[in-house]
């Protein structure tokens, strides 16, 4: 297949070499989920700010908006280069996956103008608040109210598992406008701003110990109307249509997503590269080889699904399968090949970050506790399978 | 080199057309009809796959071949598993191939005009009494022009023309063209399984097969050529059984009504399906990228076939077993397709290796053994 | 643990020892679904006439209804010696499983006179009529109807999965005698006779292509009234009874259960010492080593999750747990066995019965495709689960 | 010989008085709270546990203890598993073995019963840098009344009072015993992913061990007879650790809702945890089928304990999981008590052997290597 951005591709590789990222002396966290410095987020929007002024972020969008106008396609060529020379990642990744594009699909002229350029270059970082402690997988059942005064609404809730909370400008707001209509029909959404009074931002701890996700306690919290997304009552179609882009059903992002890579299984070779066990080398193990291949299988398998979702003559008879099983093949994956690379260190993989004899660092036992967050957030696994069996199979729904 | 998957309007056409052609003209009832039939495979059936050209797939176009590649055969032989096709088109592609990889010119002008319009039957008989099945392992031993040996589950026996036949020689190993009317060649038809496949055990007494009958290149040379077109064949047969047989689940759980409503509601139906849906999808992206390597002389093609193999033959057992499992008292009787499928799956699960083979090698292949 | 039936159990040892089953030119069924021949039928029989004169079917029934009337614990201790010993099976399961037991528990005394006695000897077999096509796992949603017509009940209907169909003389057989009740309130329990006119036996191919289940055709059959067990309605209340001998969480079997015993992973460990894989033997192959070390795993915790059922105290915490669990415990093993069996035969295992070349007769490949009647009948796999999620771990019903 | 399960009434009076003791004074917010502790253990909870006869529970009579079996031993720490336990009884019950398997009358008169007590700690510290763990494999090296060498994973080390190291010597290996105290010893505490369960390297350069310091017996033979006591004792407490997090999920499932309905009442939540109550019911059924062979000394013993540690290591860790799970954003959060069973799993799966390793030495008894 020939690959019509083999030019931009090129670009992005000059620009690369030309413009590392700066140097610096503190560790970047694993992901955004685990910004916690000043410095770590001040270092990741410049560089998401360098990146931008390069011509390199919100390449499909319109240059009115502060795009790129390139075509099609174009973003997800940057985003492999990006991946492949293992630079940071981008760090609005709500704004640019998520609340970017829905407001470039339902916003307004005025709402487009507002926020989208600046999304782009970082210079605002958006934040996402749908989930609510009663309301998980059942995200309609979410009970935080707007209520019309004037020429504001005033928010009354409790919302989790908001990533970048204490340093996000905005947040993509589900709130209910309407107690009387039903589940789903009361629901509005809005391009929330957060640096206002009443809106208080609470570390959760995750269970590795460490923060990374806040929830966010609204206690009549006055915004203007004019964040309101669509009309009242739209918000749980805009939801939807969020959380398409989310589990990978809707193309559109404005960059980032790096794609699934070899790293986890390499990297996983590696480490069994130096280990012992039963007294010989993990590698003369067969059962570790007979895993270590099963994995290897699986992740080409992975891989080659992601290129071949991108041919859709290869797709047509189900074409959203791949889109919509990726979410849950990919994390469920990983969390094996994570609980795999604690057991095969035998003994070591008792041991934690911080312990100086702890191989990698102690980054496959984190990894595996974390891994949980990505079979979890997003919809759960159990969750995306009912809506696999559904929109792909065809099967009735789960009641 | 990694490969890239590649795929053209041509071969997504191919699709279609092979598609509609099974459907129509090999539904179940034929498949069914066919396993008490003696010979096992229709013959006007194999007329038709020569007509359409793909019996010569992998044959060049001087010998009256389609000359396409691995992409277009993994196409045909995935639609082929969809409706159990019960002819012997795999082992005849196999025995194609190998010819074309290590035939003189004599050899391919004497044998692949009548293997391309399927005028000849040909199968690739590998495997030994004790089922290795590499050429190296071969323990049929030709000399001074004389052929003996024994080569058992040879899919396609009963109704084949020619054999190819790695064999021992005092210089090496080399594949022998054996007609089926050769003085000393008995076929004797195995009982199996999978009932809409035909097998048998090729007794080889003192067959006179003259020197020019060998190919020339040596058989272990053939037999690594061919290593990733048996791999990549199987395992795009075995994603389209596993297709089908989730195709007949999934429409069955989703008008079976049990508690008042249909059982694709529940989730231990509906789940357990989303997980075959997987390793289907899986499956088949990996015959996809095989294909794309072998049709590229890519150097990842082995690695690849081996794993679209392995992955395929678990998302077929897996598949069939659900198949059965979720038709639940239906599943359990002859009348249902479901065991059909398991039939198929079983019985492709050893052809070329299976799983646990497949990721020793890869193993072998990714750290050294 | 001091064994109360030793000498029990040596009396059995005894016996079987000078009376061994006797001589044959013929094959017996692997089980009593497969028993064809009438040569098979009346041998089996016999059998069970034979072990019953010896005193060995119904050792813990009262002595007035043919039984042996000796302790609880005893039928399960003769039951384990006539397994060891690998006699033939007792051929009345579903009378000496089911039926009888639940006519003890409900029956009159005229039913229990008439029919109990004849049962433990095998002079009258038995079989069941529960399923139909329409009602597999919603066993309640059957059909079948029955008629009060003067001192009859008049039958039509279609029942499946009715094993020894042409052999049987009675059937436990649910039928609804109240179409206008609920669901569930409007069965009756029948202790119906099989040889009157408008039976009907039809029999069923099973997926391996032999015979094996039936389907009975009821067409306007009269039954006598006096074959009606407990009150008309209350014919859900005894199914139920009558699964829960059938899954295990009741004791009460008048014989014929031998328990799991370890000859399917002793005969994978024979079957692979024969074989080559890869070019050497497959008891080398460090793949297979690891499978069958955890099918001998998983057949240690089935053996002694059996003998720890019967400690008490041992079960406190979820004492249904063991009982209810063991059904899909064991077929699922079973059915991974016989897989794992066809696999590592290589391509041997695409042989079949009949083939001379094939290993262990082929054995493999139909205990395979057979091992599915088991994740299926008796409550589906999927059933089951839902049955021991409720009452063991007591949580809400699927609805 | 085949083990019959037996259990007495004393043994489930014991069980009831530990489960009792255990739920009321180590409820988890003391577990909790000692993670954050230097120490990690508290010492009152330890003294109790003195007070009540389990740390001396394998000690003989003569010696102070309770004289008690295997299968005490199982009861107690599967008891202690549900609870998680934070103090090192397991390691102080393996040393106190050891010792008893081992020792001159004169050196069980010196520490047996200081060990009963609970006055000292002892540990079995057997894990070398590289992670193997059997007497043979053995690194540290005694000499002319000097031990040097480094022990790793030590559980229980930064509270120890006495360590039993297995060591080389120029007459084959022994057991050195080697207080806390003496001149050469450090101990460096590790940061473990089970902050609640203490672990520590252990230095011993030069350290002065005269020759009466150690035990009688050989080391290999201490060793093997301690295996099956190891695997049970780790099997027990990851049992009742599985049997915890399945308890916990369950509560939560029964009464979290979501789409109106109790999570517990979707098949997707249900059969899940129907699957970890069917492994952990089993993975118990083997240890208490091996706590009895080990007190009938039954010659199935070490494939008892090996087949039950490499089971309930398994369940321990798929019940983990699913507690993680099903408790959905509750259960990625620390407050939550999921990841304090997934923590305990993982480190009680390398202890005396994972489920791999097992499966390899069953493989080896049972075919033969």
């Amino acid at each position: 297949m020939s690959d019509a951005f083999e030019e931009l591709r090129q670009q992005v590789r000059e620009w690369l070499a030309a413009h590392p990222p700066p140097d610096r002396d503190f560790a970047l966290p694993q992901s955004m989920l685990s910004v916690s410095t000043d410095e770590q987020f001040d270092y990741l929007r410049d560089w998401q700010a360098r990146v931008y002024d390069a011509g390199f972020v919100g390449s499909e969008w319109p240059a009115e908006y502060g795009g790129g106008g390139r075509p099609a396609g174009s973003q997800r060529a940057i985003d492999q280069e990006l991946s492949r020379a293992d630079v940071p990642y981008l760090i609005n990744m709500v704004g640019l996956s998520w609340a970017g594009p829905i407001i470039l699909k339902f916003g307004t002229e005025a709402q487009k103008k507002r926020y989208l350029a600046k999304l782009l270059r970082a210079d605002e970082i958006w934040c996402q608040g749908f989930s609510e402690p009663g309301a998980g997988s059942d995200l309609a059942s979410l009970q935080t109210a707007a209520v019309r005064d004037g020429d504001d609404y005033v928010i009354d809730g409790h919302k989790v598992w908001t990533t970048l909370g204490r340093f996000a400008h905005h947040m993509i707001l589900l709130a209910r406008t309407d107690p009387d209509a039903g589940k789903h029909a009361g629901i509005s959404y809005f391009l929330s701003p957060m640096k206002v009074d009443g809106v208080q931002v609470v570390p959760l701890i995750k269970l590795t110990g460490e923060e990374g996700f806040n929830q966010i306690i609204f206690t009549q919290a006055r915004i203007p109307s004019d964040t309101l997304l669509g009309r009242e009552g739209q918000g749980w179609e805009l939801a939807i249509a969020t959380l398409n882009f989310e589990r990978g059903a809707s193309e559109g992002s404005a960059g980032g997503a790096g794609g699934f890579g070899a790293a986890p299984t390499e990297a996983l070779f590696e480490l069994a590269r130096g280990l012992v066990r039963d007294g010989r080398p993990a590698l003369q193990d067969p059962g570790v080889r007979d895993r270590l291949a099963a994995f290897a299988i699986e992740a080409a398998a992975i891989r080659y699904s992601g290129q071949r979702m991108r041919v859709p003559a290869l797709c047509s008879d189900r074409p959203m399968a791949l889109p919509l099983l990726s979410k849950v093949a990919v994390t469920e994956f990983v969390q094996r090949l994570a609980d795999f690379g604690c057991e095969v260190q035998g003994y070591a993989g008792t041991l934690y970050a911080g312990d100086p004899a702890a191989l990698d660092s102690g980054d496959w036992q984190k990894q595996y506790l974390n891994s949980y967050a990505n079979t979890i957030a997003g919809g759960t696994s159990e969750i995306v399978r009912n809506v696999i069996g559904e929109k792909v199979l065809g099967l009735p729904k789960t009641r | 080199m990694t490969t890239t998957i590649a795929y053209t309007e041509e071969q997504a056409l191919l699709r279609d057309e092979a598609r509609r052609w099974l459907r129509e003209r090999v539904p179940v009832e034929t498949v069914r009809a066919l396993i008490g039939d003696a010979r096992g495979d229709d013959e006007s059936v194999w007329k038709e796959l020569g007509e359409l050209g793909w019996l010569g797939l992998t044959i060049d176009e001087e010998h009256g071949g389609a000359g396409l590649g691995a992409v277009e055969l993994a196409v045909i032989a995935e639609e082929s598993g969809r409706v159990l096709l019960p002819s012997p088109l795999l082992p005849h592609w196999l025995a194609a191939t190998a010819i074309g990889l290590g035939a003189s010119q004599a050899q391919a002008d004497r044998w692949l005009p009548a293997l391309a319009t399927g005028e000849v039957q040909a199968v690739w008989a590998h495997v030994e009494p004790n089922g290795a099945w590499r050429a190296e392992q071969t323990q049929a031993e030709w000399k001074d022009g004389t052929l003996r040996g024994e080569k058992c589950f040879v899919h396609g026996a009963p109704t084949a023309g020619l054999f190819c036949v790695p064999v021992r020689t005092g210089g090496g190993t080399r594949v022998a063209l054996v007609p089926a009317d050769a003085r000393g060649v008995t076929v004797e038809r195995e009982k199996t399984l999978d009932a809409t496949r035909r097998q048998g055990r090729l007794h080889l007494d003192r067959v006179p097969v003259p020197e020019d009958a060998l190919l020339e290149r040596p058989a272990e040379e053939i037999d690594a050529a061919l290593l990733p077109w048996g791999c990549t064949a199987f395992a795009a047969e075995s994603a389209g059984g596993a297709a089908a047989a989730l195709d007949m689940t999934t429409a069955y759980a989703a008008t079976r009504k049990q508690f008042g409503k249909e059982i694709g509601a529940f989730q231990a139906i509906k789940h357990p399906l989303v997980n075959v849906l997987i390793a289907t999808e899986h499956a088949r992206s990996l015959v996809y990228a095989a294909a794309t390597a072998i049709d590229e002389q890519g150097d990842d093609a082995e690695s690849l076939a081996r794993m679209a193999k392995a992955a395929a033959s678990d998302a077929y057992g897996f598949a069939a077993s659900r198949a059965i499992q979720f038709h639940g008292g239906y599943g359990f009787t002859e009348e249902c397709d479901a065991h059909l499928y398991m039939r198929r799956a079983l019985a492709s699960r050893p052809a070329f290796g299976d799983p646990a083979h497949h990721r020793a090698r890869i193993a072998d292949a990714l750290i050294g053994s």
